[in-house]
């Protein structure tokens, strides 16, 4: 059967590892290409067989035992691998989506020297990836947590000899390991409340408990921070801008359709633990909220193209929260989903971009590439509207879902996600705008050799633009006529989905967001194409908001002063006073103390004989006072 | 004679003896003259001499007696050596007095 | 008393062969005279013969000894070419030395207080003039008169102390003081106790002992090498044997009362040797100091009086005797090369001679008490001693002691082997090559497997 | 089989014999030496039962007279120790291979004697044994430092030398306080276990063992010998330090402090681990700001071994088992990461972190090797930092959640410097000095391959490794919970 | 009368003693420690001490403060030349010498051992006695102080000789 071949979808892309990184300075680039593209592509091909599989089985639950990685006392790790409706979708999109970012690199990294070691990180990345979606334990996620984080790393500092780029890359795995220790910490909560780390032990187990348990809140709430660290919340969301130093394929795959949804993917997978953890949940709502409304905030003023759809990522990624906070993990799945199919397609199309541009980033410099690149214009607009969440494409089935849950659960909180909805329409039009309306900014020199990307680059984003305008059909609600086929699909995994409102709110809802949206898009053509407004230069003046959401509300410089400098400092201080002086000092002093004392003592030596002899005398006359006095 | 002279305490022989060690000890300790600093020891050893000789009476035990003669055997030793050295330092210092001697110090 | 009579024989054999300038029989007719006494030695094992009720020759007094004797003999085997170089007058040095370890077996050997005290006459009177004898050197000079003038002294208290003792018993001989002590334990002589605690300082001063150590540091810094390696060897060796035959054996029943004052001593002998050899420039100097620090651990074994305590000292002196020698025939090489016993003479010596240098790494090693080594065992028999009766604050400053110690003796391997220096290549005669080897032997040999000489007494 | 342990004991006693005296060749001989060591104590392992005996037992009366037996024996836990010392020695050897040092017989030999005395101390079962060759360990690495060590060296490892041996000095009380209270007066360790002493004394016993070990390993705040040591110590000193010799404080508390006095740990125990987690978070901070690389290595090193420490003394399996695993993940690792800095110090003759950067452009080889031997440093799942680090921060937690908090700070702290520190070096641009370094070949280039891998194999499948130690730790820890409740 | 006689010339000896001590020539000195020794043979006379009163007088008297007058006039000391030690130094040295007498004599207790010297055996001081004695259990140190002797004469004749050169 070809579930129990699972453990191939993530051996093949490791293999397309070992043989690019071994082969990446004496194998061809077509050659490379092909390795790197086709494992992955098997890997799909095999994914999509288990999906099938899966959809076939009346059994929906298989656990692929491989061996004992960890035993130690009552602790058991073993590294097997669990297949269900959850995990065989997310197959199907890490490879898929995989699968076509990898084809775009082909064309997108096809002049650089690093061409082979890319493709092996890639591959390295996928089966970190797989592993973390496969594994059927903690542990095992979170070696591919983990994993992935040191892919991101590496691929983020791709060009290492940039050392801000290499920063960034180091500033991703730090935050990232912040939310480890969160994550590592409610494993161990966890395998002292139920004795094993393995889901098919857990689970069954939580589902016997009371809501409102004090320790099941706080592992709720470290795995939380775990997911906050790897999905870019507040408040260590900072990284994820700064990963745009990597190559764009890698913005689009592991910073936007894959990695970063991991932190969504573990909680809706440990769904009966925050089940029973409402307060947590509100946690996360808030946070998701919060994150989703800055990042938002703080992209309507970004000029460089990928940092608004890095800071849209993030705001993104704050909805998927929200909606896991108010129980809607249907929805934030579903927005997992059509948020790489349609955030991809940006990002691969903001590189088609600035591969056209010849690496330029910033928006003030380009405009009017309507004409020049019609195929990424086209599919960017797709893309576009679906985040934007205009019907029929996919990002508005996806929202639409986790606004109607957010609005029964506090409607205070829907209008705020309304009004971060709108504001997202906004921000990608205002991209949009700016990058293919109005005249080309840029030198005249360079605007000759902009070019339509070569067939490698295009094909992903057809495919991607497919994808982006009708993913929705696997999630129309019944209100609009569908069945909701996901939320069926992974009902043996997420059992409980939270009421859906009636029809009636449901149509209201949907025509606000809609409308609003509309409105918003219209504001940005009026500012972006009717006056032709184009961002100031950074050193421009600004209102006190527009200063804020430009420098990012300052988030960088605040963890700057309030934790790097003090740590640096307390570091020196350590270093150069307790350690050196006080520490140290106190074994120097014993040495310092001994020569001291032997320096005097020997002073006692004097060479006079009168003098020795009078010490004697004096040691004699103690002598016999002890004894006159002993007796 | 001696029989009338008898009736000494014998802690005042210990007194007494005492009393010059204690002076020999002092001149060791006051003078810097090497000749007259091993006088002095000659006077402690003489009063251990008289003191041994008390007890040796009091308990009516000649060994006593006889260990005075070997202090004395000593003492001709120790003198015979003792000034042969302070000879030799003379020769090279043309000093007897113990302060010089301070080359070997700390 | 066979051993006695055949060493004083070869002294005034010697002293005759000198007269008739038969000076290279010298060395021959001492060592085989040496050598006769050892068999001597090995021969009246466990016969415990006493003669005149003076001299006891047991087990103990006979492995002391020999190991003094073997010490002696290792140190003529040194006079190669060392006297030669300046003086007529071998064989009185000779003589002298014969003599002096005469004394010395007198003195590890006595039965009575008489015996005790012309055994330490002997002794300490060849070592006044064993001292002296660089004539024109300022140095000996010092310290001949010194150590005469201090010696002299401090026999004025160890003669008082013998004086009040036989006031208080009525005898000198050391059995029936020990039953006068044991018979009259309610009501023993105030006279006593004082007369125990100046022989207590007499006999202290002849170990070194703080705070009677002054003489030592001086002395041996300015006594020929060769004598300064006999009196901090064999010499000590034996004032230990004699402090131990009277304190654990005639004075044990008044242990409470000398215990006091005694570990009062071993804390400042300790204390003041350790410290203030840290500080010297000087090897032969700070050795002399290590000397005093050495006393004070060899004191330890009166502090707890055990079955055991006689062996301690023999197997803690065997250690200490033999690396010292090492160290100070490495010294008489060094010296006669650069010229001077500093420190600095030794930089740099293992690039040429890495042999020599291994062998005085390993006596360093020994005499800081590194595991493998004599010096060891030697040491932790002392604390395994005092720690029977946990006097755990005493091992713990002895222990504070014992990491000064490492400081100062790492210093000169600290030299040979890390500092770049005169590279001078030591010539290192026949007779100093075998004392050297059998010295590391025995040294490593005791601290490998010391069951030999665990149980000897 | 009793005679396997013998020769794996004097084996390399009798190859330091050879190699001093096999002049120009001593290295290869050395090597050799190694290698065979190394295939007996693989031989060892596969006819060793992973039960909780003590297996391979040889007991020969030694010093009679002071009961002192030569009596040695392995069990689950001896054997990490005897593979780490085996596995770490040829390693070292030839990681030594590129220099050329002064006198190399007397260098490897050394080495050799030292890794005698080390497989004496992981396997002794005689307390007087254990202390000959806790010493024996110390005098060939004393000279190794401080002969073939940079200029401060004199200084640096006197204070190393006097400190340790002050440690081992307060040891050496201890166990003769043991020996005196043991009634058949000899220093058998099953006669320790069985010794009823009260708390008072095991107390104070406690704390003679402790500080030698603690001194040892380094916990704070008795670590200040360590980051000179390191940083002056030639690379393979710094190797046997970091890799081997911290071990031995380790095992030494496993072996000699937890079974002897359980209620001196369970009275003593938790200022044990407050210090251990004080020395993670402090050393852990320092070496965010440290300018060189070497004494970085030499404060993370601290950082770790606090992190061994606390989880033995939280007393359970995982904290442990964590400990055994670790103590062969961070021997592997720190020996790689010095071997980096070697490589790079013996090219460009410095390891400032900041005269260096774009290595990686450079050597691409030793940039990749040395991003593995980081990345198991800082606990990648997948490496064998990871599997160590997570035992152990379990068990630390299952002792308390908030020092477990602060232990876990290791994992991010650990990626702050050690990302820090490979950033600085490896990455940015190639400078004046790094354009012309060369990129690893030879036996480097063996060497930094053989610890990669064992770096990901032992991530990837530990489960031999635990194994092995897992009954004798369940036994141990039993032995101890056992003596606690029949006090109680 | 009978013990007046002993205190009398006890009287003598302390002042004598501490003339020898003081005195600034040390030729004086040596006469005064003569006369001081004389006062202990006349202690030894009338302790029935005979043989060692003799003895005394002649090895004390005459042969080492012979030896000592020698020795001074052959290095021409006989005159107050010594660099006297300074004061402070001298009073030091008085009280450090009282307090040892002080404790020496305070630790013995002295007054505990009050009985009067008694001569039981008036022969106990005659050479015959003293004779058996010494040729009897004491034989063997009177035999081993030849060694002494002689190695002191050894030594004085190496030390003093000049060398060859």
């Amino acid at each position: 059967m070809i579930i129990d071949l699972v453990w191939l979808v993530p051996l093949i892309p490791l293999i397309g590892f070992i043989i690019n990184g071994l082969g990446r300075n004496t194998l061809s680039k077509s050659l490379i290409g092909f390795i790197g593209s086709s494992v992955i592509f098997v890997s799909f091909v095999i994914s999509v067989g288990i999906f099938l599989a899966l959809g076939a089985d009346a059994n929906k639950s298989h656990e692929i035992f491989l061996f004992d990685w960890i035993s130690a006392g009552k602790l058991h790790i073993p590294l097997s691998f669990l297949v269900d409706p959850l995990s065989a979708i997310m197959l199907l999109i890490v490879t898929g989506v995989g699968f076509l970012i990898h084809i775009y690199s082909i064309g997108y990294m096809h002049s650089d020297e690093g061409f082979g070691k890319f493709f092996s990180y890639l591959n390295l990345f996928i089966f970190f990836m797989l592993l973390l979606v496969l594994g059927s334990n903690y542990i095992v996620m979170f070696i591919g947590w983990e994993g992935v984080g040191l892919c991101s790393y590496l691929l983020i500092g791709f060009w290492y000899t940039n050392s801000s780029y290499a920063s960034a890359a180091k500033k991703a795995f730090v935050m990232n390991r912040i939310g480890d220790l969160g994550f590592l910490l409610g494993v161990f909560f966890i395998f002292t409340t139920f004795g094993s780390v393995e889901f098919s032990k857990i689970f069954p187990q939580a589902a016997n408990m009371l809501p409102g348990d004090s320790t099941i809140a706080l592992i709720a709430l470290l795995l939380f921070i775990g997911a906050c660290g790897k999905s870019a919340q507040l408040p260590l969301f900072t990284w994820l801008p700064d990963a745009m130093a990597g190559p764009t394929p890698v913005s689009a795959l592991i910073h936007a359709a894959t990695m970063v949804t991991a932190g969504i993917y573990m909680i809706a997978r440990s769904n009966l633990i925050f089940d029973l953890a409402p307060l947590i949940q509100h946690i996360i709502a808030i946070v998701g909220l919060a994150t989703a409304i800055v990042a938002a905030i703080i992209a309507l003023t970004q000029t460089d193209i990928k940092k608004v759809l890095a800071y849209s990522t993030v705001s993104q990624l704050g909805y998927m929260f929200l909606g896991l906070g108010v129980g809607a993990y249907n929805g934030a799945f579903f927005h997992v989903i059509t948020h790489a199919f349609f955030k991809a397609l940006l990002f691969l199309c903001a590189g088609s971009v600035i591969h056209a541009l010849h690496h330029e980033q910033d928006m003030r410099h380009m405009g009017g590439l309507r004409k020049k690149l019609p195929i990424t214009f086209i599919t960017m607009l797709i893309g576009t509207i679906a985040i934007a969440g205009l019907p029929p494409f996919s990002g508005f089935f996806s929202k639409d879902e986790i606004l109607a849950h957010v609005y029964l659960h506090d409607k205070v909180m829907w209008g705020i996600a309304v009004f971060g909805a709108f504001l997202t329409a906004f921000y990608m039009f205002r991209m949009l705008f700016l990058t293919f309306y109005g005249k080309y900014r840029g030198t005249h020199h360079a605007e000759e050799k902009i070019h339509e990307s070569p067939k490698s680059m295009t094909i992903p984003l057809i495919v991607l633009a497919v994808l982006s305008a009708i993913g929705g059909v696997i999630g129309i609600p019944e209100a609009l006529g569908g069945n909701h086929w996901l939320s069926h699909w992974l009902s043996p995994v997420i059992k409980h989905t939270g009421e859906s409102p009636d029809h009636a709110t449901e149509y209201i809802l949907m025509a606000v967001s809609v409308v609003g949206v509309l409105i918003s898009i219209a504001i940005a053509y009026g500012k972006y194409i009717r006056q032709n407004h184009i961002p100031a230069p950074d050193e421009a003046k600004r209102s006190l908001l527009a200063n804020l959401s430009y420098n990012k509300f300052y988030f960088d410089e605040i963890y700057d002063t309030l934790i790097r400098k003090p740590l640096d400092a307390i570091s020196v201080f350590f270093y150069k006073i307790v350690d050196n002086k006080i520490v140290d000092g106190i074994v120097n002093g014993f040495g310092w103390g001994t020569t001291e004392a032997s320096k005097g003592l020997r002073l006692i030596q004097s060479g006079n004989v009168g003098f020795y002899i009078f010490m004697m005398v004096v040691g004699i006359i103690s002598l016999l006072l002890y004894t006159y006095l002993s007796l | 004679m001696t029989q009338q002279l008898q009736g000494v305490p014998l802690n005042h022989y210990i007194w007494l003896s005492a009393i010059i060690f204690t002076i020999g000890v002092i001149g060791v300790l006051t003078r810097r003259n090497a000749i007259v600093i091993f006088m002095s020891v000659e006077l402690m050893l003489n009063s251990v001499n008289l003191l041994l000789t008390a007890f040796s009476v009091h308990n009516n035990d000649p060994s006593g007696q006889v260990f005075v003669f070997f202090i004395m055997a000593l003492a001709a030793a120790e003198v015979a050596v003792g000034l042969s050295i302070i000879v030799m330092v003379y020769r090279n210092t043309q000093s007897v007095d113990i302060n010089v001697l301070n080359r070997l110090k700390w | 008393m066979n051993i006695i009579i055949t060493i004083t024989v070869t002294a005034l054999v010697v002293l005759y062969a000198g007269l008739f300038k038969a000076k290279k029989a010298l060395l021959p007719i001492t060592l085989i005279g040496l050598l006769i006494s050892l068999v001597f030695v090995a021969t009246s094992w466990n016969t415990n013969q006493t003669y005149f009720g003076m001299m006891q020759m047991d087990n103990f007094a006979l492995a002391f000894s020999g190991i003094t004797i073997l010490g002696t003999l290792f140190i003529f085997l040194l006079t190669q070419n060392y006297f030669a170089a300046d003086s007529e007058n071998i064989a009185e040095y000779f003589t002298l030395i014969l003599f002096a370890l005469a004394g010395i077996i007198i003195m590890v050997s006595y039965k009575n207080m008489s015996m005790l005290f012309i055994g330490i006459e002997i002794m300490s009177v060849c070592l006044y003039i064993l001292a002296g004898i660089r004539k024109s050197n300022f140095a000996s000079n010092e310290a001949s008169l010194k150590y005469f003038l201090m010696g002299a002294f401090s026999t004025g208290f160890l003669l008082f102390g013998i004086t009040l003792i036989y006031g208080a018993t009525g005898s000198f001989d050391l059995e029936t003081i020990n039953q006068y002590l044991v018979g009259n334990y309610k009501s023993i002589s105030p006279m006593f106790y004082p007369g125990v605690i100046l022989m207590l300082i007499g006999l202290s001063f002849k170990v070194g002992a703080a705070p009677f150590h002054f003489w030592t540091p001086d002395v041996y810094e300015g006594a020929p090498t060769l004598i300064t390696t006999f009196m901090s060897t064999v010499v000590k060796t034996a004032g230990f044997a004699a402090f131990l035959r009277l304190f654990a054996d005639t004075f044990a029943p008044l242990h409470d009362f000398w215990l006091p004052p005694l570990i009062a001593i071993v804390c400042i002998t300790l204390f003041i040797g350790n410290v203030t050899a840290l500080f010297q420039k000087n090897f032969k100097r700070m050795l002399a100091y290590s000397s005093i620090s050495h006393a004070g651990y060899l004191l330890f074994s009166l502090v707890t009086l055990s079955a055991n305590s006689a062996n301690n000292v023999l197997v803690y002196a065997a250690a200490y005797t033999f690396a010292s020698i090492i160290a100070f025939a490495v010294l008489i090489m060094v010296k006669q090369k650069t010229g001077n016993d500093h420190f600095d003479s030794f930089n740099g010596l293992a690039k040429r001679n890495p042999l020599t240098a291994l062998v005085l790494t390993i006596a360093m090693l020994s005499l800081a008490g590194i595991p493998l080594t004599a010096g060891f065992i030697g040491k932790y028999l002392m604390f395994l001693n005092v720690m029977g009766e946990y006097q755990i604050f005493l091992v713990a400053f002895a222990i504070l002691n014992a990491l000064v110690g490492f400081y100062y003796y790492f210093k000169v391997i600290v030299a040979m082997y890390f500092k770049e220096g005169n590279e001078v290549e030591l010539e290192v005669p026949f007779q100093y090559k075998a004392v050297l080897v059998f010295s590391v032997v025995i040294t490593l040999f005791l601290g490998v497997y010391p069951s030999v000489i665990l149980n000897l007494i | 089989m009793e005679q396997l342990l013998l020769l794996l004991i004097f084996l390399p006693l009798l190859g330091a014999l050879v190699t001093a005296l096999s002049g120009n060749a001593a290295k290869h001989v050395a090597l050799v030496s190694a290698i065979v060591s190394l295939a007996l104590a693989l031989g060892m392992v596969c006819n060793f039962t992973p039960d909780s005996t003590t297996q391979f037992v040889v007991n020969y009366s030694w010093i009679r007279d002071l009961g002192i037996n030569f009596h040695a024996g392995v069990d689950g836990i001896s054997m990490i120790t005897i593979l780490l010392t085996n596995v770490l020695i040829p390693l070292i050897i030839l990681a030594s291979y590129q220099h050329n040092y002064k006198s190399s017989n007397a260098f490897f030999a050394l080495i050799l004697f030292m890794q005698s005395g080390l497989l004496v101390v992981f396997t002794s079962l005689d307390a007087f044994l254990f202390y000959i060759g806790w010493e024996a360990a110390l005098i060939p690495i004393y000279f190794i430092c401080a002969i073939w060590g940079g200029k401060d060296r004199i200084k640096v490892n006197m204070k190393f030398f006097v400190y340790t041996i002050a440690g081992s000095l307060f040891m050496l009380l201890g166990l003769i306080y043991l020996y005196l209270q043991n009634p058949a007066h000899n220093f058998d360790i099953q006669a320790f276990y069985n010794l009823n002493l009260d708390s008072a004394q095991q107390g104070w016993i406690f704390w003679a063992f402790f500080i030698a070990f603690a001194i040892k390993m380094p916990v704070f705040p008795f670590h200040t010998w360590q980051p000179n040591t390191y940083t002056e110590a030639p690379a393979a000193g710094t190797m046997l330090l970091a890799g081997i010799m911290l071990k031995m404080g380790i095992y030494g508390v496993i072996r000699w402090l937890l079974p002897i006095v359980p209620s001196g740990v369970q009275d003593w125990g938790h200022v044990a681990i407050i210090l251990s987690i004080i020395g993670i978070v402090y050393a852990s901070i320092i070496a965010f700001t440290q300018k060189d690389a070497k004494r970085l290595v030499a404060y993370s090193s601290i950082a770790h071994v606090g992190l061994i420490s606390a989880g033995i003394f939280a007393l359970n399996t995982q904290g442990m088992q964590g400990a055994m695993i670790q103590m062969l993940s961070h021997g592997i690792n720190v020996v790689g990461l010095f071997f980096v800095l070697d490589i790079i110090s013996s090219r460009l003759k410095t390891n400032r972190i900041s005269e260096l950067g774009g290595i990686a452009k450079q050597a691409p080889v030793l940039a990749i090797t040395a991003l593995i031997i980081v990345l198991g440093t800082v606990a990648l799942p997948g490496t064998n930092g990871f599997i160590g680090e997570f035992l152990l921060l379990m068990g630390v937690y299952q002792y308390n959640i908030w020092i477990a908090v602060f232990a876990g700070l290791t994992i991010i702290f650990g990626a702050v410097y050690m990302f820090r520190m490979y950033q600085n070096i490896m990455l940015g641009k190639t400078n004046d000095l790094t354009i012309t370094f060369t990129d690893v070949q030879g036996s480097e280039k063996v060497v930094l391959y053989i610890i990669c891998a064992l770096i990901i194999v032992l991530g990837i499948y530990p489960k031999p490794i635990l194994q092995l130690s897992e009954a004798s730790v369940q036994h141990l820890i039993e032995q101890v919970t056992q003596k606690l409740t029949s006090v109680n | 009368m009978g013990t007046s006689v002993f205190y009398f010339v006890a009287t003598l000896s302390v002042i004598f003693s501490l003339m020898v001590i003081f005195s600034k020539n040390p030729v004086h000195s040596v006469l005064y420690l003569i006369v001081t020794f004389f006062t202990f043979t006349v202690h030894y006379i009338l302790l029935n001490a005979q043989f060692l009163a003799v003895v005394n007088f002649i090895v004390y008297m005459g042969a080492i403060m012979v030896l000592f007058l020698f020795v001074l006039m052959l290095l021409n000391l006989n005159k107050d030349n010594e660099p006297l030690k300074s004061g402070a130094v001298k009073i030091v040295g008085v009280i450090a010498g009282c307090c040892l007498v002080v404790t020496l004599v305070g630790s013995l207790k002295a007054t505990a051992v009050s009985d009067p010297v008694i001569l039981r055996n008036p022969n106990l001081g005659l050479l015959k006695n003293l004779g058996k004695e010494l040729f009897g259990p004491f034989m063997l140190p009177f035999e081993l102080s030849s060694i002494l002797l002689l190695s002191a004469m050894v030594g004085a004749v190496l030390l003093t000789k000049k060398e060859k050169v």
